[in-house]
């Protein structure tokens, strides 16, 4: 079982090398399929712009962590801020896409799009922050 | 991610409407850009816009609810906002986020300037 | 001063995503020119892959380390391996490119290459391995 | 990397040199194969031989070495191997190893099988 940890500034720009990184991670042996990466690349970069968005000003001089696990039947992703923590199952809920009113809401997009285009999603409190761990079966998308 | 925006001397037809088209990545860095270009032009007068995708690989929620905006901006002044897009990725993320049923998404920019307004 | 960390397990089908952290990294706000990050890539690439190389098979389980820290002058790179250590100044020196012999030697290139390609180098040894330190200024490429 | 080899009905007129075309990246991981491909080659009596590496965008020490290898089998056997490379990256590398040289570089394939023997 193979490991990647990277330790990034919370930083917007550098959800470009998050992606590279946990893509390439995941496509080495035995490679996720293609379409199971863009889901990956899609929910890793939701995940890592808020986990960047909630990161403490006071905290910029700590990193937000991304460690993969690259299993044989599964590849796992873990992100971990040093946020102020917040409650999944708390969130406004965004209007059937028929109603107009959906068409008030520009964010909010962010955890809907993980939950589907991830076989299992944890938003865990750490101390300090949040750690959300995601994980990809290599087999039968989700979607 | 570039944008360029289509211009009157133009090959192509675009009867009235403004074709913006956008490359690359949009995402949480590139979306500010977007959304600055798609209020301007809405903002300027130009509320039948076309945002040709066939250039961008890749589109997060922010680019999303860029693109939300600018269609209930675009709708409220009587206008649309028209999506080019025939690429299988961002095609199933209008898809598994439903917008696929909020934006009129076409196959060409050509498709985008004649379909029939009530087919938005 | 951001600094990126990349852990990686020692094999050398991960040399790619290193690459890539790397270059994207050094590609950032300020970036280094393009020739300089192609210095880098293959200067990394050959710190790497001798790292992963040297890495003791016991120490599978430990990662290969890399560091980067970008500085407004200039990008360090670190590269931190589990392996027995060597001294850089014992090495064969290749023989000169007019010698016919020159043509014996397939190896030896990689601690050359990156001496030129770098504008400053030490192997320190660390505990349990070696510490390869690398750093390129943004300006006044050295080749 | 990708590896291709001409074969006689090649459109190109190769003089008798057999054309091997590399693409991608030639690193630790992919040298091995290059390296098996050109001694398969070179052992099977072509010992005239061009690597293409126009498509190839980086190449680190193990692919110098594998080059470096192919050459001397090449010239023991009165070949030689001619590497085809414009590209400024791989040049550099070729410049600061010294190996500019110790190689035949040229600019096509063209060139490559028509300079006379003793350029090399
Ligand atoms: N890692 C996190 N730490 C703290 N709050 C978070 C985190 N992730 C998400 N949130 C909260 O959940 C909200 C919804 O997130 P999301 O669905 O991604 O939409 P958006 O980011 O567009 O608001 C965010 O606005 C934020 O308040
Ligand atoms: N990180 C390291 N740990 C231990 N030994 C090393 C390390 N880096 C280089 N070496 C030693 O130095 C030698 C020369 O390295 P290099 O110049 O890269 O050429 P090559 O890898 O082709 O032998 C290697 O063969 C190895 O014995």
């Amino acid at each position: 079982m193979a490991e990647i940890h990277l330790e990034i500034p919370p930083r917007l720009d550098y959800l470009a090398v998050v992606r590279l990184v946990v893509a390439t991670a995941a496509a080495l042996d035995p490679p996720l399929p293609d379409s199971r990466l863009d889901d990956l690349r899609l929910a890793v970069t939701e995940a890592c712009s808020n986990a960047i968005k909630a990161h403490r000003p006071e905290a910029e001089d700590e990193p937000v962590v991304i460690s993969c696990r690259l299993e044989d039947d599964r590849f796992q992703v873990d992100i971990r801020d040093r946020g102020s923590g917040f409650d999944p199952d708390a969130l406004t809920v965004l209007p059937d896409v028929d109603d107009p009113k959906r068409l008030q809401h520009e964010s909010g997009l962010g955890i809907p799009l993980i939950r589907v285009l991830t076989d299992e999603v944890t938003f865990e409190p750490a101390p300090d922050g949040t750690i959300v761990s995601m994980t990809l079966n290599r087999s039968s998308p989700s979607t | 991610m570039e944008l360029e925006i289509s211009d009157s001397d133009a090959a192509v037809d675009t009867h009235g409407w403004t074709v913006l088209t956008a490359t690359g990545e949009i995402d949480v860095a590139a979306a500010p850009g977007l959304r600055e270009q798609l209020v301007a032009l809405i903002e300027g007068g130009s509320n039948e816009l076309v945002v040709d995708l066939e250039g961008v690989d890749f589109i997060d929620s922010t680019g999303l609810g860029v693109l939300v905006g600018a269609v209930r901006r675009a709708r409220s002044a009587e206008g649309d906002v028209r999506l080019v897009c025939t690429n299988s990725r961002l095609l199933k993320v209008f898809d598994v986020t439903g917008l696929d049923e909020v934006f009129t998404i076409v196959e060409s920019v050509d498709d985008a300037v004649t379909v029939a307004a009530d087919q938005g």
